[in-house]
């Protein structure tokens, strides 16, 4: 009874294309965001969410859903496989930093922004070939950005300001006098990009923008027929994708690990960000962020179960031989659960939240 | 035959169209015409080049030779983003909606030409791109009304009967207030009263938006009743163009085609 | 934002003070022991274990038993950051950390500074942070990647009777394409200026599992010296590729990322007369026989096959071990014997390390390592190395003395690349006149 | 000349190699429509497999067919419980479960084996071949050619296998028409059953001639990497596409490496083939091999 739509009457078409219809909806993230943002640093006061809940939970599962939004919006919305997403990423947190360095005064979201826009350039590049490719023959050609993007960075000794080692060195993030510097501060900083980000990202996709891509993904010819242009809109997808994850990207470097390398936006990280939203459900913001916290959470809290398990009840098992099997269990789970919904976590979620509307009457 | 509107100028006129795929002529030297406000019919058995000279109207195909002169215009190389442009509009054989989308965004998608937000005022969702999307939406809940489908409005197309989809296919092309509207098969595979009130919108289309309409269809009940004029192609040939009654008359179609139809 | 930050002190007093009531030093492990690294994964966090569970049956440093846990990294920087954010306030606070894996380094450098944690790089990571003055906490210990070039450069040199014979002679440098493999560039740009060598670099993309292409170059330019700057299966390919070549492979010059058994076994006999630089020399000592009597013997060895202790990466981890555990006792004699000291008063023990040659008599590991002296200016400590070849089943030593290159010259390049970090970063270096 | 020559011999020889591994994927793409990313894992599991059986004391002529049944059992046990449960869902979402599974067979393979490095002996050394050496001065590997020649065999193998036999044309035909496969009398299941045998066979001889190549190590699951690329070129359906394609991108890629790496800081063969590949296919989308698509509607 608690989730019913029943009884709230749309009275204007503005009242319909809210961007959660739902009131219930509407309260729940509303929680959502009152907790995030005021009810951690509660907690944290009271002494019950350590440093470790900031820096080694939220903040990367708040910069992996962002990429992981960033690359739905492209894989998901408009129907591209990438796998080159750890490339945008790399230039973003590198064009960031270059233009924080290069530029006098440069204000960090600004710098973010133009980080982002870089990204967002070599996307476009990048996309041109979507024109003719499709399918898993366009995701391995864009292994090609992934690797000419990291070999570029490696090999051209300006984008790291010729530094000895490769390597960049973020600089700390500062807003109006104030330093970003503690575990819960960057956490906020990154909790206020991603939040709205995210809300940008679901007004695009439930407006013209977001139904091109959608178009283009569902039926490319009958999007021709009807006005869409392909290429635009295509590319376009490529843009506003890589503009996410070149800010996921400077994030990374800037709130989480403070000094990369190139080779960190390796593949690895390319194919991680696409489990995520394979697992959390393509073509879904929720999505996104179901997905990181999936792949950011499990192999952690495998790796604290199997402690428990060596610790507590006293099972030995030979060294080397509980990471194996840490490994082998998050392989079985996520055939586990794309047997169980093939669409992902968000699927599960709303499935469930349909059961719940017309609870308690199935039928 | 509605008596209030008037069958007005020629608006399109295909002139000497001849289409090839590698070595196969789809379509051979095709010539016809279009008055505005009428109601067209294309027939002709399975293969004969029906669906290649809608998808050469409207620029999905690029006809070899050939000339279409559109209000006027001439486009050699008509492309569907023109086609668009111009005010072409169509439905398709084999359905094609956007599967993953409601049958709201479906329609909203047909407004895409007449939008004019950028996807920046869209991400805010703020002042103009708000107050445009929220327009659209009216238009395009007079056609959702027109159609009759406001109770399915906000289910994923996916989910719905063959009948309805097509419905929903027409509501997607009329929501671009095209001048023509190409309808290919629009009752095909449908029962006696869908394809009743499927003739309904047609006509109604027709008559009270004074849109001109190019259909295909096989069902030549359909096809004689509710068309102006008829033009019959067999093996990507034009073998006769008139009215119903003069077509079917046709010693050349009866025996390509309603010679062995009936 | 000040309130937040007092009460996440007092919270962390709180669980440090449950927890310290056990006497026990706490070493964090960042062990990989899967994926593409876990052979040097598990022998190196081997050795760790070995050494501390040996130091526990002698009865712990002056009563200060020693314990650890493992965290698995994969080799992943995200993975690895999420270890030490787990482990570093578990168990009374971590003494300090070594990620063995530069991704994971470069995402803990501002970490450690900020939670006052010495971290070691054995062997790896950025040579600048050799300067103590501007990197307080991180710990490049022994030798830096460029006093190992020099190092190299040295050994090429005395091998042709004297630097300056290193005249018209053609040396290539085949590196792993990255960061890591680029680091040496100035070093070896420097000396071939200095010495009038040619000096071609030749680029292996990663993972380096086909190097036809640079071999084929390399058989083209007929250099004297192949330097192989290598990572994983970067080094058995390019012994393997070497011989499908005809190249001799007494003329490859490995790093010491490129001389383990793990880099030499996969290449078979391929790999036969091979050198490489080393920091440990191979052989059996006095501690590694302890190590099998005391640990192994009651069952509590961290390795599953035996034979592997006093391989490379085994005899590192005990390096490494000795270096932390000798920070601790250095500490306590300064800050209390008998106490578990704090990383910061194990960071002051790192930056006063003397393992001197009687010490490591003392541990039964002579010659195993070059002594350590570090202080506030230098905390790489000694920029020794050896070179060994691989005879088809063991290392065994070339040079009979340690090998140290042009230190003058490293020092005033790492002086001015840490001075240019500090810069960027916007740090005023400590000054080294004024640490006790 | 000679050096161009041996480069170009060089690159050909690595292509055959490279083609060995894209083999795999296209054998079950083309029967089930899967794009099986865990090949690289299978090689790799294959690889170790020998390997450490043959360390455990046995000959390699026991430790084969006992890995041959091994491989065979995989593949089987990941059609009945991997892919048969997801049938018909969308290939997405079969390349996600073959990614689960390529976490799965490797945390296995090192469970069983432990995480050390291990040569692989296969009886054939490594050296440049001697009267080519000798005459031409070039140096061209023996282990490959003999590689090669396996490779050809192994291909030969599968060609009689697809073309004679009853399963083989059967396979075929669900290629073409999983309805019409269905009239020919065998189950659909049995068909992919043999498929992912047939391909794990295919990965357990990669992996013994990349084992004996580069050293039995996790790094072998990266030879994927080298067959990506081959399969953009000569198509995901296509066998002779895979051959002609990982000789084509073998070649490319050593002659630019060569001729144009020095020029631009080298380390170009990482990224050099993708370009390649993708230039290509914007020429000719559909590959190689593929036939021309007609976009209907």
């Amino acid at each position: 009874m608690l989730y019913r739509e029943a009884g709230q009457f749309k009275a204007t078409y503005a009242e319909d294309s809210q961007i959660f219809p739902i009131r219930q909806d509407r309260i729940g993230i509303a929680l959502i965001l009152a907790v995030a943002f005021v009810g951690t640093p509660l907690l944290s006061v009271a002494g019950l969410l350590s440093d470790y809940t900031f820096t080694a939970i939220l903040t990367p599962f708040l910069i992996f859903s962002l990429a992981a939004l960033g690359l739905n919006i492209l894989t998901g919305y408009a129907g591209q496989l990438s796998l080159g997403t750890a490339a945008f990423m790399a230039v973003g947190a590198f064009a960031s930093y270059n233009f924080m360095l290069r530029i006098d005064g440069m204000p960090i979201l600004v710098a973010f922004i133009l980080g982002g826009i870089c990204a967002a350039a070599v996307g476009i590049v990048f996309g041109l070939p979507s024109l003719r490719i499709r399918g898993f023959y366009l995701a391995a050609a864009t292994l090609a950005t992934q690797f000419f993007i990291v070999w570029c960075l490696t090999k051209v000794g300006w984008f790291t300001n010729y530094s000895s080692s490769g390597v960049i060195t973020a600089q700390k993030i500062e807003m109006l006098g104030y330093t970003f510097d503690t575990a819960f501060s960057k956490y906020l900083f990154v909790l206020s990009v991603v939040t709205v980000m995210a809300l940008l990202a679901k007004n695009m996709v439930r407006t013209n923008i977001g139904r091109s891509w959608m178009a283009i993904r569902d039926m490319d010819m009958a999007a021709e027929v009807i006005g869409f242009r392909p290429m635009q809109t295509k590319l376009m997808a490529f843009a506003v994708s890589s503009f996410y994850c070149g800010v996921a990207g400077a994030l990374f470097a800037y709130a989480y690990l403070g000094t990369v390398e190139p080779e960190g936006f390796n593949l690895d990280l390319s194919f991680r960000i696409l489990f995520m939203i394979i697992i959390g459900g393509v073509g879904s913001i929720l999505g996104s962020f179901l997905g990181a916290a999936f792949i950011v959470l499990l192999p952690i809290g495998l790796n604290m179960f199997m402690h428990f398990l060596e610790g507590s009840v006293g099972i030995n098992l030979p060294s080397g031989i509980s990471s194996s099997i840490e490994l082998m269990v998050f392989g079985g789970l996520i055939i586990f659960f794309l047997i169980v919904e093939p669409h992902g976590l968000a699927r599960l979620w709303q499935i469930g939240k349909e059961k719940l509307r017309l609870w308690p009457f199935p039928h | 035959m509605s008596e209030g509107r008037q069958i007005g100028e020629v608006i399109l006129d295909l002139k000497n169209i001849s289409l090839r795929f590698g070595g196969v002529k789809a379509l051979t030297d095709i010539s016809f015409d279009v008055r505005e406000h009428e109601v067209r019919a294309i027939i002709g058995p399975n293969g004969a080049g029906k669906s290649s000279m809608l998808n050469v109207i409207n620029g999905v195909y690029r006809p070899q030779e050939g000339d279409i002169i559109f209000r006027g215009e001439h486009h050699r190389d008509m492309n569907t983003y023109a086609a668009a442009k111009a005010g072409i509009a169509r439905t398709f054989q084999n359905i094609a909606l956007f599967k993953g989308m409601t049958v709201l965004d479906n329609i909203m998608t047909g407004r895409n030409l007449k939008m004019k937000s950028n996807f920046l005022l869209d991400a805010l969702y703020w002042g103009p791109a708000q107050r445009e999307e929220i327009a659209h939406r009216r238009k395009v809940e007079e056609i959702i009304d027109f159609l009759e489908i406001q109770h399915i409005r906000k289910t994923p197309v996916g989910r719905l009967p063959y009948g309805l989809q097509k419905r929903v296919e027409l509501g997607r092309a009329l929501a671009a207030e095209p001048s023509i509207l190409l309808l290919d098969e629009p009752m095909a595979g449908m029962n006696v009263e869908e394809k009743q009130d499927m003739c309904r919108f047609v006509l109604d289309v027709n008559d009270q938006l004074g849109t001109t309409i190019v259909l295909i269809e096989h069902d030549m009940g359909v096809v004689m009743d509710i068309s102006d004029r008829v033009v019959v192609l067999d093996y990507g040939r034009k073998i006769a163009d008139g009215t119903p009654d003069a077509v079917r008359s046709n010693q050349d179609v009866i025996d390509a085609y309603l010679g062995v139809a009936h | 934002m000040k309130f937040i930050n007092k009460a996440l002190v007092a919270a962390a007093f709180a669980t440090a003070a449950l927890s310290a009531s056990a006497q026990e030093q706490f070493f964090p492990a960042l062990s990989y022991r899967v994926g593409p690294y876990a052979a040097g994964g598990t022998g190196f966090f081997g050795g760790v274990i070995d050494y501390l569970s040996l130091l526990n049956a002698q009865g712990g440093i002056n009563g200060v038993k020693m314990t650890w846990e493992e965290c698995e990294t994969e080799y992943n920087a995200t993975r690895g950051v999420e270890c030490y954010e787990r482990l570093k306030k578990s168990r009374g606070g971590a003494t300090m950390v070594e990620p063995l894996s530069t991704g994971i380094a470069y995402g803990l450098l501002d970490r450690v500074a900020q939670d006052k944690i010495p971290m070691t790089t054995l062997g790896y990571g950025r040579s600048d942070a050799a300067d103590g003055r501007v990197f307080p906490f991180v710990f490049p210990l022994i030798t830096s990647y460029w006093n190992q070039a020099a190092g190299m450069m040295k050994y090429l040199g005395d091998k042709e009777g004297g630097l300056e014979k290193l005249k018209g002679k053609k040396i290539v440098h085949l590196y792993h394409d990255s960061a890591y493999g680029k680091e040496p560039f100035a070093v070896f740009e420097a000396y071939a200026k200095q010495y009038g060598f040619e000096l071609i670099k030749l680029a292996v993309p990663h993972p380096g599992n086909e190097q036809q292409s640079q071999w084929l170059q390399i058989r083209q330019a007929k250099p004297d010296y192949v330097i192989l700057w290598g990572w994983g299966v970067m080094n058995a390919v390019a012994l393997k590729t070497a011989q499908r070549n005809g190249y001799p492979s007494g003329k490859i010059l490995g790093v010491w990322w490129a001389g383990s058994e793990e880099d030499v076994i996969p290449a078979g006999s391929a790999a036969n007369g091979y050198t490489t630089m080393t920091f440990n020399t191979p052989g059996n000592y006095p501690l590694l026989d302890e190590i099998k009597k005391k640990v192994y013997a009651a069952g509590k060895g961290n390795l599953e096959d035996k034979s592997r202790i006093g391989s490379t990466y085994h005899m590192r981890g005990v390096t490494a071990a000795i270096l932390w555990t000798e920070a601790v006792r250095k500490a306590q004699e300064k800050y209390g014997k008998g106490k578990v000291m704090t990383s910061e008063q194990v960071r002051w023990g790192f930056e006063n390390l003397n393992v001197d040659e009687a010490r490591l008599k003392a541990l039964g590991a002579f010659g195993m390592m070059p002594p350590v002296k570090t202080t506030c200016l230098d905390h790489e400590g000694s920029g020794a190395v050896k070179v060994q070849r691989w005879d088809g089943k063991s290392w065994k030593a070339v040079t009979p003395n340690w090998v140290v290159g042009d230190k003058a010259m490293i020092r005033k390049m790492q002086e001015e690349s840490a001075a240019k970090y500090a810069t960027e970063k916007k740090i005023t270096p400590r000054d080294c006149s004024k640490e006790g | 000349m000679q050096f161009f020559l041996e480069v170009l011999i060089g690159g050909l020889l690595s292509g055959v190699m490279y083609a060995l591994v894209a083999l795999g994927y296209v054998l079950i793409y083309k029967a089930s429509g899967v794009f099986n990313f865990a090949q690289g894992a299978m090689v790799f599991f294959a690889a170790l497999t020998t390997a450490g059986l043959v360390d455990s004391g046995l000959s390699l002529w026991l430790a084969l067919p006992l890995t041959m049944v091994a491989m065979v059992v995989l593949g089987l046990l990941t059609e009945k419980i991997v892919l048969r449960p997801l049938v018909a869902q969308h290939e997405i979402t079969l390349f996600m479960a073959t990614i689960g599974l390529t976490f799965f067979v490797e945390g296995l393979a090192q469970a069983i084996w432990g995480a050390n490095v291990r040569s692989l002996d296969l009886g054939i050394e490594d050296v440049p071949l001697e009267w080519l050496l000798e005459n031409a001065n070039m140096a061209v590997s023996q282990f490959d050619l003999i590689a090669s020649g396996i490779a050809a065999v192994l291909v030969t193998l599968l060609a009689i296998f697809f073309s004679k036999t009853k399963i083989g044309r059967a396979l075929r035909a669900v290629a073409d028409d999983h309805q019409a496969a269905l009239s020919i009398g065998i189950p659909l299941q049995h068909l992919w059953g043999i498929v992912w045998a047939v391909a794990g066979f295919v990965a357990l001889v990669a992996g013994l001639l990349w084992g004996a190549r580069n050293g039995v190590q996790f790094a072998l699951t990266f030879v994927a990497l080298k067959a990506l690329p081959v399969l953009i070129l000569g198509g995901f359906t296509s066998v002779p596409g895979a051959i002609v394609g990982g000789l084509i991108i073998g070649a490319s890629e050593k002659l630019a490496e060569v001729y144009i790496g020095p020029h631009v800081g080298g380390g170009i063969e990482g990224w050099f083939p993708y370009v390649l590949a993708l230039l290509f296919l914007l020429v000719r989308p559909e590959g190689l091999f593929g036939e021309r698509i007609i976009r209907r509607i």
